[in-house]
């Protein structure tokens, strides 16, 4: 617990000292809501169709962009050989990682939404549709691009792999938070998708961890 | 079960079966390729295009059972260390990936007539390209370590992780109103003309056949090689 | 030290074989370390001993033989390696801190381990702008925080001048006469008694044939 | 001249060995592709009104998230060091850099930019439009990004330095860009658009390379 | 030999100071090395030794006194540091391609360099699965690309054997004898002759007394 504890504050202090990864959340909203305001006109209605796949889009790629480090930083200067060798679990080192991940690229998005809603003229019903399903489903992203990260560690062509394993994955839970957003803007019935959505954040928070723990043993064999 | 996990007596046993599988495949295509690109009916709404399904079914069948023999190939792998399983895994794969391959084109070539567009991004469309990706992914993944071991299991690792991907592409059709055809089998019973069904499954029995043979052989090579390696490294070199 | 409260530390190494790349390493390698005992890993360039500490570690998996560490638990294990595992952007101090905190080394471990390695002066410094002989003692200060039997060193004197040599030397040596066991690989020869080498050369394993099984 | 194309070549081969960039771009265009459409449904009009800015946004994030290693990786390593003491001059090096890095995040996007314009159903009048604007603009992107990644390269936060750095000079960029698709794509004259992105480009690939320069040596310092 | 086609190489040193976050590090630091001279850099951990080299090869600039290198261009010059400028995605034979370009040494050059250096059975491999030794060697190996005079080198015997340390020091005799300068900080004592010893201690600037203006 310790261990667990002592990674995230690790992890977050570097994200902040060292990692872009936070503060380009935020920057890319900023683009975003000057740019699209801008490039499509204040015409109603075009804004706000299109709020919830901008959201997802942004989510999307601040999860995939600075997943690329998760465990190369580590990797690089040695500190995974000695995690390894520490008494905490690869289980519970993936944990931490995949947690302070999340909170420093997943939690800002979920903040930032309803901000981004304004500005981007969706409906105010839309607010708490959007940070439910962004909640329920960014947590998923960090998961499964943890597992995706670890298993590339070591390989040959890692930048071409690593999106190519954890794209395919993603898509999932790209249709399904979408459909939630928008199901709820239309006001239809959402719960039914948000369901969805914790059902895979639910099966990949048993499973990504150890998934990831194993992967990252594997390459630092 | 057990014995199965030795390497040469998987293959003995591949020996024997191999002919079997050519055979029955052989047959099943001489019979089923002429009834169903010539003497089945044609559909009263779809017309002769109707043929394509008897390849685009059964390839999209064997796609996903594919990827199933490659998720379970995978498991007993990363559980029970059985190296034959992660190699009936590895050689399922471009099989696999083949026969998702075939199931998009050959739906892409039947939704130009049917939806008058070759493409939508649709939910079973897009989880079967999603599938065709992750097959990629993992033949990918597997070569690209200097220690074969390491891309065995890292590749068994993401074929158990996609495996969540295929309740998706089975039942897109149900969860989403999707331009594409429903199930053919559901609880109702088989909502298809019995004139279909005969080469419909003689189709299956080809594809399905042709697959064993392909893996078997896949298996083979992977053995060979795999000694060849062995015999190199007692060499020292 | 080590023995009274807990089980007595032990490191068993039978016929060992590990393969890199498709070539074997090393091969038939034997040694048992007991508490107290310092083991020298000895050879040229290439010739496996990070691969062998690593195995020790439980970094990587033999390929052949057996391996087993009383305690078996990585509480009872530090591991120093090539490269540091500091992070540049922390400070000497967080740095340790941190892996207090992994290692659940008591309270003041942290002090304790600064001031026996002499870093109170760069305690507060970030790590990056250490010059590399101080980089390198924070980094092994990892060793003391806790106490763990069982320490396995690859090339622990690199960039060390001759007073921070002899400062690890007394270190070790202290650990090892409390009943700790010490095992490392260098190209210098060590200021303390060590029980025992193990000459790489000797299980050089190139036109030697293997068993099958041993591969398979 | 020799040291400059072995710059290149250095920075295209670890782009596609190490670094997920170059993929990043095309994976990111597969799920632009895969999700608006989806987000927004296939109500022709919405989907081509957007374009431009998705295109935009997409060549921003491309730029912003792989400039973060354009010198960092090579300072890790220790190779910047032996390039500074080297006969290149670091104005030639960060050059050389400055095209690598727009090779392999802007110029992917150029030439995909026609399969997005299609799948996001922007009529073909917008193509050559398009590929103008973005072969006029994200060299400035690569550009103004160096100077960022050279300058924050010491910094302690260099993770909230960069984007606060960079972000602000893209917006002019992004305006200009953003415009001259939609002029072109409603029938109005875009060449003064063209003429403003020309501008910024000449003046940037005038100062950029050497301000990247001074700033690289002055954080080896 | 380089004396034959160009200028003689000289490096002179004249009331050398610098200073590092806040610190003065060494004050009044002279030397002159003419060429066919070794220059031993000495001195204990956090001396300034690295900062000194990373001065004279025009990485930094002297915080006061003058600094004089000939011929001053960088084509003159080869600079090894603590860490390698090794890519670990390249193999060996593309890193050291690569520089050769970058130093625009004459066709062959790779070749000679890799036989040179022994590294022919590690040419292919990617620079990330090689020993800490081979690796080491892989990175000095750009020092015989190309034909600069002026080497400096910090730390140049880590991680290597026995073989190859005096493999090394066979190349750098040589580079002496050519005409050659070799300036090198080290904390083991080299093999070969050194002309000249720079000891850093003699320059710690610590509790001593610095005109202003030196510093502003
Ligand atoms: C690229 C486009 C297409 C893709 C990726 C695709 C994919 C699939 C998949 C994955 C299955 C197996 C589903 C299962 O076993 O439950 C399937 C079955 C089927 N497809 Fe397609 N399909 C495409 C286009 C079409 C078109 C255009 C038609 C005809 C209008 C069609 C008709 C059918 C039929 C009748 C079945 C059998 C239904 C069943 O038993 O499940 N498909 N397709
Ligand atoms: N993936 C790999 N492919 C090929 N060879 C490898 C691989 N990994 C390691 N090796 C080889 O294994 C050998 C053993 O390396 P190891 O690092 O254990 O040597 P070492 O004794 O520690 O050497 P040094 O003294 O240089 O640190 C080296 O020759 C190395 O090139
Ligand atoms: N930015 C900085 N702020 C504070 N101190 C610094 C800074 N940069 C360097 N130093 C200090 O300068 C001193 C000289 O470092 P240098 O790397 O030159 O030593 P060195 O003689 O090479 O030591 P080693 O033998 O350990 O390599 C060190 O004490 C280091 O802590
Ligand atoms: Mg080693
Ligand atoms: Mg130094």
């Amino acid at each position: 617990m310790n261990g667990f504890i002592a990674l995230i504050g690790r992890e977050l202090r570097l994200s902040v000292r060292l990692r872009a990864d936070t503060i380009m959340v935020a920057g890319f909203f900023a683009v975003t809501v000057i740019l699209f305001p801008f490039g499509i006109g204040p015409e109603p209605g075009v804004l706000s169709r299109i709020g919830a796949g901008v959201l997802w889009v942004t989510a999307l790629l601040a999860a995939l962009l600075s997943l690329d480090h998760l465990f190369s930083d580590d990797e690089q200067d040695g500190s995974l050989d000695l995690l390894l060798t520490s008494p905490v679990s690869p289980t519970v080192m993936a944990a931490a990682k995949i947690l302070a991940h999340w909170l420093t690229t997943g939690l800002p998005l979920i903040i930032l939404a309803p901000l981004l809603g304004v500005t981007l003229q969706m409906p105010s019903t839309s607010t708490i549709p959007m940070m439910t399903a962004l909640a329920l489903g960014t947590p998923t992203l960090s998961l499964i691009g943890a597992v995706g990260a670890a298993l590339t560690l070591g390989a040959r062509r890692r930048g071409v792999l690593m999106p190519l394993v954890v794209l395919p994955l993603y898509i999932p839970v790209l249709i399904f938070g979408v459909g939630a957003i928008d199901a709820a803007v239309m006001g239809f019935e959402a719960t039914g998708l948000y369901a969805v959505l914790a059902g895979f954040l639910l099966i990949s928070a048993a499973l990504c961890p150890w998934a990831a723990a194993v992967a990252v043993r594997i390459s630092a064999e | 079960m057990h014995a199965l996990a030795n390497p040469n007596r998987f293959l003995k046993l591949g020996d024997r079966i191999q002919p079997w599988a050519l055979g029955l495949c052989l047959i099943c295509l001489a019979v089923g390729l002429p009834i169903a690109l010539a003497f089945s009916p044609p559909d009263y709404q779809q017309g002769d295009t109707v043929r394509i399904m008897y390849i685009h079914v059964p390839a999209a069948w064997m796609s996903l059972f594919c990827y199933g023999v490659m998720a379970a190939g995978s498991a007993s792998f990363l559980i029970w260390r059985q190296p034959v399983a992660n190699m009936m895994a590895r050689a399922s794969a471009p099989v696999g990936a083949m026969f998702a391959g075939l199931c998009l084109l050959t739906g892409m070539l039947w939704g130009e007539p049917m939806w008058g567009t070759p493409w939508v991004w649709d939910a079973r469309l897009t989880s079967m390209l999603v599938l065709f990706f992750l097959y990629l992914g993992y033949m990918a993944l597997g070569d690209a370590f200097d220690r074969p071991e390491q891309g065995d299991k890292a590749g068994a690792i993401l074929a158990l992780v996609g495996s969540v991907n295929l309740p998706i592409i089975k039942f897109s059709v149900d969860w989403w109103n999707s331009l594409h055809q429903p199930s053919i089998f559901s609880m109702a019973g088989i909502s298809l003309d019995s004139s279909m069904i005969l080469p419909l499954f003689l189709m299956v029995g080809a594809f399905q056949t042709f697959y064993i043979v392909v893996v078997l052989m896949g298996v083979r090579t992977q053995v060979l090689t795999a000694k060849v390696r062995a015999a190199r490294l007692m060499r020292g070199t | 030290m080590f023995s009274s409260d807990r089980q007595e530390p032990k490191v068993i190494v039978t016929d060992l074989a590990a393969q890199r790349g498709g070539r074997l390493i090393f091969r038939g390698l034997s040694f048992t370390a007991e508490a107290g005992e310092a083991v020298m890993v000895a050879g040229p360039n290439g010739s496996g001993k990070s691969t062998l500490l690593r195995l020790l570690a439980g970094l990587a998996q033999p390929d052949a033989g057996s391996l087993t560490r009383l305690p078996p638990e990585n509480d009872g294990l530090r591991f120093a390696g090539h490269r540091d595992g500091l992070k540049s952007g922390l400070t000497v101090e967080e740095n340790l801190s941190f892996w207090s905190a992994i290692y659940d080394a008591p309270e003041g471990s942290v002090v304790k381990a600064i001031d026996r390695f002499a870093l109170s002066r760069v305690s507060d410094m970030p790590v990056d702008v250490l010059s590399a002989g101080w980089r390198r003692r924070a980094g092994l200060a990892r060793l003391i925080l806790g106490s763990a039997p069982l320490w396995i060193l690859d090339e622990p004197y690199t960039a060390l001048d001759k007073d921070n040599v002899s400062r690890i030397d007394g270190i070790l040596s202290e650990h090892i006469a409390n009943g700790g066991i010490v095992i490392l690989a260098t190209h210098q020869s060590p200021g303390f008694e060590t029980s025992q080498t193990v000459d790489m050369a000797t299980y050089e394993a190139t036109y030697q044939a293997l068993a099958d099984e041993v591969l398979w």
